[in-house]
Protein backbone atom coordinates (compact mmCIF):
# COMPACT_ATOMS: atom_id res chain seq x y z
CA UNK A 1 0.00 0.00 0.00
CA UNK A 2 0.93 3.50 -0.79
CA UNK A 3 0.29 6.51 1.70
CA UNK A 4 1.79 10.32 1.52
CA UNK A 5 2.59 11.46 4.79
CA UNK A 6 3.19 15.47 5.88
CA UNK A 7 4.94 16.89 9.10
CA UNK A 8 4.29 19.92 10.75
CA UNK A 9 5.60 22.88 13.06
CA UNK A 10 8.07 21.27 15.48
CA UNK A 11 7.98 17.58 13.79
CA UNK A 12 8.70 19.31 10.20
CA UNK A 13 11.69 21.28 11.64
CA UNK A 14 12.99 18.29 13.13
CA UNK A 15 12.96 16.75 10.17
CA UNK A 16 13.99 19.41 7.82
CA UNK A 17 11.13 17.76 5.12
CA UNK A 18 7.25 18.34 5.68
CA UNK A 19 6.02 15.53 3.83
CA UNK A 20 6.91 11.53 1.71
CA UNK A 21 5.15 9.16 0.12
CA UNK A 22 5.64 5.75 1.73
CA UNK A 23 5.20 2.20 0.09
CA UNK A 24 4.60 -0.48 2.60
CA UNK A 25 4.12 -4.25 3.05
CA UNK A 26 0.19 -4.92 3.21
CA UNK A 27 -0.68 -5.60 6.67
CA UNK A 28 -3.44 -8.35 6.66
CA UNK A 29 -4.55 -7.45 10.54
CA UNK A 30 -4.62 -3.42 9.12
CA UNK A 31 -2.17 -0.72 9.62
CA UNK A 32 -3.07 1.47 12.61
CA UNK A 33 -1.48 4.41 13.03
CA UNK A 34 0.53 3.11 16.02
CA UNK A 35 1.78 0.29 13.77
CA UNK A 36 2.95 3.33 11.55
CA UNK A 37 4.25 5.08 14.14
CA UNK A 38 6.96 2.38 15.04
CA UNK A 39 7.30 1.33 11.79
CA UNK A 40 8.62 4.82 11.43
CA UNK A 41 10.21 4.97 15.39
CA UNK A 42 12.16 2.26 13.54
CA UNK A 43 14.50 4.38 11.30
CA UNK A 44 16.42 6.11 14.02
CA UNK A 45 16.88 7.69 17.43
CA UNK A 46 15.69 10.69 16.01
CA UNK A 47 12.48 9.79 14.94
CA UNK A 48 11.75 7.59 17.66
CA UNK A 49 12.19 10.43 20.17
CA UNK A 50 10.08 12.18 17.94
CA UNK A 51 7.12 9.89 17.76
CA UNK A 52 7.31 8.09 20.75
CA UNK A 53 9.10 10.62 23.17
CA UNK A 54 8.13 12.59 25.59
CA UNK A 55 6.08 15.30 23.49
CA UNK A 56 2.51 14.35 22.52
CA UNK A 57 2.51 14.01 18.77
CA UNK A 58 -1.31 13.96 17.35
CA UNK A 59 -2.12 11.98 14.25
CA UNK A 60 -4.73 12.95 11.06
CA UNK A 61 -5.89 10.47 8.61
CA UNK A 62 -7.60 12.23 5.45
CA UNK A 63 -7.71 15.16 7.43
CA UNK A 64 -9.37 13.85 10.67
CA UNK A 65 -8.10 13.89 13.94
CA UNK A 66 -8.07 10.29 14.66
CA UNK A 67 -6.17 8.38 17.63
CA UNK A 68 -3.92 5.56 17.75
CA UNK A 69 -6.16 2.94 17.11
CA UNK A 70 -7.21 4.41 13.67
CA UNK A 71 -6.93 2.54 10.58
CA UNK A 72 -4.61 3.37 7.51
CA UNK A 73 -5.62 2.31 4.13
CA UNK A 74 -4.30 2.41 0.59
CA UNK A 75 -3.99 6.05 -1.08
CA UNK A 76 -4.72 7.64 2.95
CA UNK A 77 -2.92 10.70 3.87
CA UNK A 78 -1.44 10.54 7.29
CA UNK A 79 -0.53 13.28 9.19
CA UNK A 80 1.66 14.05 12.01
CA UNK A 81 2.09 16.96 14.51
CA UNK A 82 1.94 18.45 17.57
CA UNK A 83 -0.86 19.35 19.94
CA UNK A 84 -2.72 22.60 18.13
CA UNK A 85 -2.19 26.36 19.22
CA UNK A 86 -3.59 28.32 17.48
CA UNK A 87 -6.39 30.97 18.13
CA UNK B 1 -21.71 30.18 7.67
CA UNK B 2 -18.23 30.98 6.47
CA UNK B 3 -14.39 30.12 7.64
CA UNK B 4 -11.62 32.38 5.70
CA UNK B 5 -7.54 31.40 6.30
CA UNK B 6 -5.72 34.01 4.99
CA UNK B 7 -2.33 35.92 5.59
CA UNK B 8 -3.48 39.39 4.91
CA UNK B 9 -5.17 41.62 8.04
CA UNK B 10 -9.11 41.79 8.34
CA UNK B 11 -11.38 44.42 9.16
CA UNK B 12 -13.24 43.16 12.11
CA UNK B 13 -15.42 45.71 12.20
CA UNK B 14 -16.80 45.80 8.43
CA UNK B 15 -16.88 41.96 8.70
CA UNK B 16 -19.33 42.01 11.85
CA UNK B 17 -21.17 44.85 10.03
CA UNK B 18 -21.73 43.18 7.36
CA UNK B 19 -22.72 39.82 8.97
CA UNK B 20 -25.28 42.21 10.98
CA UNK B 21 -26.90 43.35 7.59
CA UNK B 22 -27.66 39.79 5.72
CA UNK B 23 -30.36 39.65 7.76
CA UNK B 24 -33.77 41.22 9.46
CA UNK B 25 -33.77 38.73 12.30
CA UNK B 26 -30.51 39.06 14.00
CA UNK B 27 -31.29 40.62 17.82
CA UNK B 28 -27.58 39.56 18.91
CA UNK B 29 -24.11 39.23 17.88
CA UNK B 30 -21.19 38.04 19.17
CA UNK B 31 -17.60 38.56 18.36
CA UNK B 32 -14.26 37.40 19.48
CA UNK B 33 -10.67 38.92 18.24
CA UNK B 34 -7.76 36.87 18.82
CA UNK B 35 -4.55 39.41 19.30
CA UNK B 36 -1.04 38.71 19.48
CA UNK B 37 0.19 39.83 23.17
CA UNK B 38 3.39 41.59 23.26
CA UNK B 39 4.26 39.49 26.40
CA UNK B 40 3.56 35.58 27.18
CA UNK B 41 4.77 33.60 29.99
CA UNK B 42 6.97 36.73 31.40
CA UNK B 43 8.78 37.77 28.16
CA UNK B 44 8.66 40.08 25.32
CA UNK B 45 7.47 39.04 22.05
CA UNK B 46 8.83 40.72 18.99
CA UNK B 47 6.80 38.11 16.52
CA UNK B 48 4.64 35.00 16.16
CA UNK B 49 4.85 32.60 12.98
CA UNK B 50 1.71 30.55 12.66
CA UNK B 51 1.93 27.10 10.69
CA UNK B 52 -1.79 25.32 9.54
CA UNK B 53 -2.63 22.40 7.54
CA UNK B 54 -3.99 23.29 4.24
CA UNK B 55 -6.88 21.68 3.38
CA UNK B 56 -7.36 19.65 6.90
CA UNK B 57 -7.96 23.63 8.68
CA UNK B 58 -10.78 24.38 6.38
CA UNK B 59 -12.98 21.30 7.27
CA UNK B 60 -11.74 21.34 10.81
CA UNK B 61 -13.16 24.29 11.08
CA UNK B 62 -16.80 23.83 9.22
CA UNK B 63 -17.21 21.09 11.40
CA UNK B 64 -16.80 23.31 14.57
CA UNK B 65 -19.46 25.82 12.46
CA UNK B 66 -21.79 23.35 11.97
CA UNK B 67 -21.69 21.49 15.22
CA UNK B 68 -22.75 24.97 16.83
CA UNK B 69 -25.23 25.44 14.41
CA UNK B 70 -26.80 21.98 15.54
CA UNK B 71 -26.57 23.01 19.36
CA UNK B 72 -27.73 26.22 19.17
CA UNK B 73 -30.03 28.38 17.42
CA UNK B 74 -27.97 30.77 15.89
CA UNK B 75 -28.31 32.58 12.38
CA UNK B 76 -24.82 33.09 10.84
CA UNK B 77 -21.30 32.33 11.67
CA UNK B 78 -17.81 33.48 10.41
CA UNK B 79 -14.19 32.23 11.30
CA UNK B 80 -11.82 34.11 9.57
CA UNK B 81 -7.99 32.67 11.19
CA UNK B 82 -4.46 34.17 9.96
CA UNK B 83 -1.58 32.48 9.34
CA UNK B 84 2.24 33.42 8.72
CA UNK B 85 4.01 35.86 9.77
CA UNK B 86 2.46 37.96 12.75
CA UNK B 87 3.43 41.25 15.39
CA UNK B 88 2.77 42.60 18.70
CA UNK B 89 -0.79 43.62 19.02
CA UNK B 90 -1.99 42.22 15.56
CA UNK B 91 -5.32 40.71 14.73
CA UNK B 92 -5.14 36.71 14.53
CA UNK B 93 -8.26 35.27 14.49
CA UNK B 94 -11.89 36.79 14.44
CA UNK B 95 -15.04 35.01 15.45
CA UNK B 96 -18.42 36.09 14.75
CA UNK B 97 -21.88 35.01 15.55
CA UNK B 98 -24.86 35.83 15.34
CA UNK B 99 -28.79 34.92 16.68
CA UNK B 100 -32.38 35.75 17.70
CA UNK B 101 -30.86 36.05 20.87
CA UNK B 102 -27.78 36.75 22.90
CA UNK B 103 -27.50 33.60 25.31
CA UNK B 104 -27.28 31.68 22.20
CA UNK B 105 -24.88 34.08 20.48
CA UNK B 106 -22.57 33.92 23.63
CA UNK B 107 -22.65 29.98 23.78
CA UNK B 108 -21.74 29.31 20.47
CA UNK B 109 -19.04 31.75 19.93
CA UNK B 110 -17.13 30.66 23.01
CA UNK B 111 -17.77 26.87 21.77
CA UNK B 112 -16.55 28.08 18.25
CA UNK B 113 -12.93 29.32 20.20
CA UNK B 114 -12.43 26.74 22.62
CA UNK B 115 -13.27 24.13 19.89
CA UNK B 116 -10.78 26.17 17.54
CA UNK B 117 -7.86 26.09 20.24
CA UNK B 118 -8.06 22.74 20.68
CA UNK B 119 -8.97 21.09 17.24
CA UNK B 120 -8.13 23.25 14.52
CA UNK B 121 -4.32 22.85 13.27
CA UNK B 122 -2.69 25.55 13.88
CA UNK B 123 0.98 26.32 15.44
CA UNK B 124 2.38 29.01 17.19
CA UNK B 125 6.42 29.72 17.28
CA UNK B 126 7.16 32.42 19.13
CA UNK B 127 10.31 34.93 18.64
CA UNK B 128 11.24 36.25 21.65
CA UNK B 129 14.96 38.13 22.94
CA UNK B 130 16.18 33.97 23.37
CA UNK B 131 15.24 33.09 20.39
CA UNK B 132 12.27 31.63 19.00
CA UNK B 133 9.72 28.38 20.72
CA UNK B 134 7.01 26.45 19.69
CA UNK B 135 4.51 27.36 21.94
CA UNK B 136 2.87 24.00 23.77
CA UNK B 137 -0.55 23.29 24.09
CA UNK B 138 -2.63 24.30 27.44
CA UNK B 139 -4.09 22.14 29.38
CA UNK B 140 -6.84 24.65 30.02
CA UNK B 141 -7.70 24.70 26.69
CA UNK B 142 -8.35 20.92 26.85
CA UNK B 143 -10.91 22.00 29.93
CA UNK B 144 -12.30 24.76 28.52
CA UNK B 145 -13.68 22.30 25.37
CA UNK B 146 -14.03 19.44 27.73
CA UNK B 147 -17.01 21.90 29.42
CA UNK B 148 -18.83 21.39 26.71
CA UNK B 149 -18.95 17.41 26.38
CA UNK B 150 -22.65 15.99 27.87
CA UNK B 151 -20.91 14.80 31.12
CA UNK C 1 -13.28 52.45 30.84
CA UNK C 2 -16.05 54.51 29.21
CA UNK C 3 -19.81 54.37 28.80
CA UNK C 4 -21.80 55.83 26.55
CA UNK C 5 -25.42 56.84 26.06
CA UNK C 6 -26.45 58.31 22.70
CA UNK C 7 -28.86 58.80 20.20
CA UNK C 8 -26.61 58.61 17.39
CA UNK C 9 -25.72 55.46 15.42
CA UNK C 10 -21.91 53.93 16.72
CA UNK C 11 -19.33 52.43 14.39
CA UNK C 12 -19.01 49.06 16.49
CA UNK C 13 -15.90 48.31 14.31
CA UNK C 14 -14.30 51.93 14.85
CA UNK C 15 -14.72 51.04 18.84
CA UNK C 16 -13.57 48.05 19.16
CA UNK C 17 -10.59 48.89 16.89
CA UNK C 18 -10.10 51.86 19.13
CA UNK C 19 -10.17 49.42 22.35
CA UNK C 20 -7.98 47.25 21.15
CA UNK C 21 -5.65 49.61 20.38
CA UNK C 22 -4.93 51.30 23.19
CA UNK C 23 -2.45 48.68 24.91
CA UNK C 24 -0.06 46.03 23.67
CA UNK C 25 -1.02 43.34 26.32
CA UNK C 26 -4.54 42.33 24.81
CA UNK C 27 -5.09 38.90 23.96
CA UNK C 28 -8.78 39.02 23.36
CA UNK C 29 -11.70 41.26 22.82
CA UNK C 30 -15.18 39.94 23.14
CA UNK C 31 -17.90 42.53 22.09
CA UNK C 32 -21.49 42.02 21.91
CA UNK C 33 -23.80 44.52 19.16
CA UNK C 34 -27.31 44.40 20.34
CA UNK C 35 -29.84 44.74 16.92
CA UNK C 36 -33.23 45.45 16.33
CA UNK C 37 -35.12 42.72 15.36
CA UNK C 38 -37.72 43.10 12.74
CA UNK C 39 -39.94 40.85 14.35
CA UNK C 40 -40.74 40.02 18.35
CA UNK C 41 -43.14 37.71 19.79
CA UNK C 42 -44.61 36.86 15.90
CA UNK C 43 -45.28 40.95 15.04
CA UNK C 44 -43.76 42.97 12.47
CA UNK C 45 -41.89 45.67 14.21
CA UNK C 46 -41.75 48.66 12.60
CA UNK C 47 -39.50 50.86 15.17
CA UNK C 48 -38.46 50.69 18.63
CA UNK C 49 -38.47 54.21 20.76
CA UNK C 50 -35.83 53.75 23.83
CA UNK C 51 -36.57 55.73 26.62
CA UNK C 52 -33.92 55.97 29.50
CA UNK C 53 -33.47 58.13 32.63
CA UNK C 54 -30.89 60.44 32.70
CA UNK C 55 -28.10 60.53 35.21
CA UNK C 56 -28.83 57.23 36.98
CA UNK C 57 -28.25 55.67 33.17
CA UNK C 58 -24.68 56.50 33.74
CA UNK C 59 -24.53 55.33 37.24
CA UNK C 60 -26.39 51.83 36.63
CA UNK C 61 -23.60 51.34 33.89
CA UNK C 62 -20.57 52.60 35.64
CA UNK C 63 -21.66 50.69 38.78
CA UNK C 64 -21.68 47.25 36.35
CA UNK C 65 -18.55 48.08 34.87
CA UNK C 66 -16.59 48.52 37.66
CA UNK C 67 -18.42 45.28 39.08
CA UNK C 68 -17.23 43.21 36.19
CA UNK C 69 -13.39 44.69 36.84
CA UNK C 70 -13.52 43.39 39.98
CA UNK C 71 -14.73 40.38 39.26
CA UNK C 72 -12.71 39.53 36.52
CA UNK C 73 -8.90 39.94 35.01
CA UNK C 74 -10.43 42.51 32.33
CA UNK C 75 -8.17 45.60 31.10
CA UNK C 76 -10.71 47.62 29.37
CA UNK C 77 -14.60 48.01 28.75
CA UNK C 78 -16.56 50.39 26.62
CA UNK C 79 -21.03 50.22 26.91
CA UNK C 80 -22.32 52.53 24.05
CA UNK C 81 -26.29 52.59 24.34
CA UNK C 82 -28.72 54.18 22.00
CA UNK C 83 -31.57 56.02 23.04
CA UNK C 84 -34.87 57.54 21.06
CA UNK C 85 -36.38 56.02 17.58
CA UNK C 86 -34.33 53.26 16.14
CA UNK C 87 -35.60 51.21 13.14
CA UNK C 88 -35.38 47.49 12.53
CA UNK C 89 -31.99 46.39 11.98
CA UNK C 90 -30.09 48.98 13.49
CA UNK C 91 -27.65 49.35 16.10
CA UNK C 92 -29.21 49.63 20.26
CA UNK C 93 -26.53 48.17 21.71
CA UNK C 94 -22.44 47.40 21.81
CA UNK C 95 -20.23 46.23 25.24
CA UNK C 96 -16.89 45.48 24.36
CA UNK C 97 -14.19 43.99 26.91
CA UNK C 98 -10.90 43.06 26.50
CA UNK C 99 -8.53 40.78 28.50
CA UNK C 100 -5.69 39.02 28.63
CA UNK C 101 -7.14 35.70 28.03
CA UNK C 102 -10.18 34.54 26.15
CA UNK C 103 -12.22 33.03 29.38
CA UNK C 104 -12.22 36.32 31.58
CA UNK C 105 -13.42 38.39 28.49
CA UNK C 106 -16.24 36.43 27.58
CA UNK C 107 -17.75 36.03 30.66
CA UNK C 108 -17.10 39.92 31.62
CA UNK C 109 -18.97 40.66 28.48
CA UNK C 110 -21.77 38.18 29.23
CA UNK C 111 -22.19 39.36 33.11
CA UNK C 112 -22.13 43.31 31.55
CA UNK C 113 -25.10 42.02 29.23
CA UNK C 114 -27.00 40.43 31.46
CA UNK C 115 -26.83 43.01 34.38
CA UNK C 116 -27.64 46.21 31.90
CA UNK C 117 -30.24 44.12 30.75
CA UNK C 118 -32.23 43.81 34.38
CA UNK C 119 -30.40 47.23 35.93
CA UNK C 120 -29.91 49.99 33.91
CA UNK C 121 -33.18 52.13 33.20
CA UNK C 122 -33.97 52.07 29.97
CA UNK C 123 -37.59 51.51 28.42
CA UNK C 124 -38.88 49.97 24.94
CA UNK C 125 -41.53 50.39 23.38
CA UNK C 126 -42.18 49.04 20.09
CA UNK C 127 -44.30 49.94 16.99
CA UNK C 128 -46.25 47.31 15.26
CA UNK C 129 -49.28 47.40 13.05
CA UNK C 130 -51.23 47.10 16.12
CA UNK C 131 -50.45 50.13 17.32
CA UNK C 132 -47.49 50.73 20.17
CA UNK C 133 -46.61 48.42 23.56
CA UNK C 134 -44.27 49.24 25.69
CA UNK C 135 -41.98 45.70 26.19
CA UNK C 136 -42.21 44.03 29.40
CA UNK C 137 -39.42 42.39 30.91
CA UNK C 138 -38.01 39.05 30.87
CA UNK C 139 -38.07 36.41 33.15
CA UNK C 140 -35.55 34.95 30.92
CA UNK C 141 -33.66 38.05 31.60
CA UNK C 142 -33.74 38.09 35.67
CA UNK C 143 -32.88 34.49 35.56
CA UNK C 144 -29.82 34.82 33.14
CA UNK C 145 -28.86 37.52 35.49
CA UNK C 146 -29.25 35.56 38.73
CA UNK C 147 -26.67 33.08 37.41
CA UNK C 148 -24.18 35.32 38.42
CA UNK C 149 -25.19 35.76 42.31
CA UNK C 150 -22.86 33.21 44.37
CA UNK C 151 -25.33 30.66 45.03
CA UNK D 1 -39.99 67.59 54.06
CA UNK D 2 -39.92 68.06 50.19
CA UNK D 3 -38.37 65.80 47.58
CA UNK D 4 -38.67 65.32 43.52
CA UNK D 5 -40.62 62.41 41.96
CA UNK D 6 -39.83 61.08 38.15
CA UNK D 7 -42.09 59.00 36.57
CA UNK D 8 -40.68 56.84 32.89
CA UNK D 9 -42.24 54.78 30.05
CA UNK D 10 -45.85 53.27 30.95
CA UNK D 11 -45.66 55.10 34.41
CA UNK D 12 -45.02 59.05 32.67
CA UNK D 13 -48.08 57.84 29.48
CA UNK D 14 -50.47 57.11 32.10
CA UNK D 15 -49.67 60.51 33.97
CA UNK D 16 -48.97 62.59 30.69
CA UNK D 17 -46.17 64.21 33.28
CA UNK D 18 -42.96 63.15 33.92
CA UNK D 19 -41.91 64.60 37.29
CA UNK D 20 -43.23 66.48 40.34
CA UNK D 21 -42.10 68.21 43.22
CA UNK D 22 -43.88 67.27 46.10
CA UNK D 23 -43.70 68.64 49.74
CA UNK D 24 -44.60 65.91 52.87
CA UNK D 25 -45.31 66.53 56.56
CA UNK D 26 -42.17 64.72 57.94
CA UNK D 27 -42.40 61.58 59.52
CA UNK D 28 -40.88 60.67 62.52
CA UNK D 29 -40.38 56.59 61.75
CA UNK D 30 -38.60 57.39 58.42
CA UNK D 31 -40.54 57.86 54.88
CA UNK D 32 -40.11 54.30 53.43
CA UNK D 33 -40.84 53.93 49.39
CA UNK D 34 -43.79 52.30 50.53
CA UNK D 35 -45.05 54.71 52.49
CA UNK D 36 -44.66 57.13 49.65
CA UNK D 37 -46.39 54.92 47.30
CA UNK D 38 -49.21 54.03 49.78
CA UNK D 39 -49.84 57.99 49.62
CA UNK D 40 -49.69 58.65 45.83
CA UNK D 41 -52.53 55.70 45.55
CA UNK D 42 -54.28 57.82 47.84
CA UNK D 43 -54.69 60.28 45.10
CA UNK D 44 -57.07 58.49 43.02
CA UNK D 45 -57.84 54.88 41.31
CA UNK D 46 -55.37 55.81 38.19
CA UNK D 47 -52.57 56.17 40.63
CA UNK D 48 -53.49 53.50 42.96
CA UNK D 49 -53.42 50.91 40.27
CA UNK D 50 -50.33 52.55 38.26
CA UNK D 51 -48.26 51.96 41.88
CA UNK D 52 -49.98 49.24 43.70
CA UNK D 53 -51.83 47.21 40.46
CA UNK D 54 -50.70 43.86 38.64
CA UNK D 55 -47.94 45.10 36.87
CA UNK D 56 -44.92 45.50 38.86
CA UNK D 57 -43.33 48.87 39.55
CA UNK D 58 -39.59 49.29 40.91
CA UNK D 59 -38.03 52.76 42.63
CA UNK D 60 -35.29 54.26 42.78
CA UNK D 61 -33.93 56.88 45.13
CA UNK D 62 -30.70 59.23 44.05
CA UNK D 63 -29.93 57.07 40.91
CA UNK D 64 -30.36 53.93 42.92
CA UNK D 65 -32.40 51.32 42.59
CA UNK D 66 -34.13 50.08 45.81
CA UNK D 67 -36.71 47.82 47.33
CA UNK D 68 -39.60 49.01 48.98
CA UNK D 69 -38.33 49.71 52.62
CA UNK D 70 -35.33 51.83 51.79
CA UNK D 71 -35.99 55.23 53.37
CA UNK D 72 -36.69 58.80 51.77
CA UNK D 73 -34.49 61.87 53.23
CA UNK D 74 -35.37 65.45 52.37
CA UNK D 75 -33.85 66.90 48.81
CA UNK D 76 -33.86 63.47 47.70
CA UNK D 77 -34.51 62.61 44.15
CA UNK D 78 -37.14 59.55 44.21
CA UNK D 79 -38.46 57.68 40.78
CA UNK D 80 -40.61 55.42 39.82
CA UNK D 81 -40.59 53.00 36.81
CA UNK D 82 -42.04 49.66 35.38
CA UNK D 83 -38.88 46.60 35.04
CA UNK D 84 -36.30 47.86 33.09
CA UNK D 85 -36.35 46.78 29.23
CA UNK D 86 -32.68 47.69 27.39
CA UNK D 87 -30.11 45.99 25.70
Amino acid sequence: MKIKIFYFARLKETLKFSSEDLELPDDLDGLSLLKLKAHLANRSDVWRQMLMGKLKVRGAINHALVDDKALINDGDEVAFFPPVTGG
Amino acid sequence: MAVRIQTEDFNAGLEISQLSAKRRDIGALVSFVGLVRDLNDGDAVSQLTLEHYPGMTEKALEAIVSQAQQRWDIVDALIIHRVGVLQATEQIVLVAVTSAHRGQAFLACEFVMDSLKTEAPFWKKERTAAGERWLEAKASDDEARQRWNPS
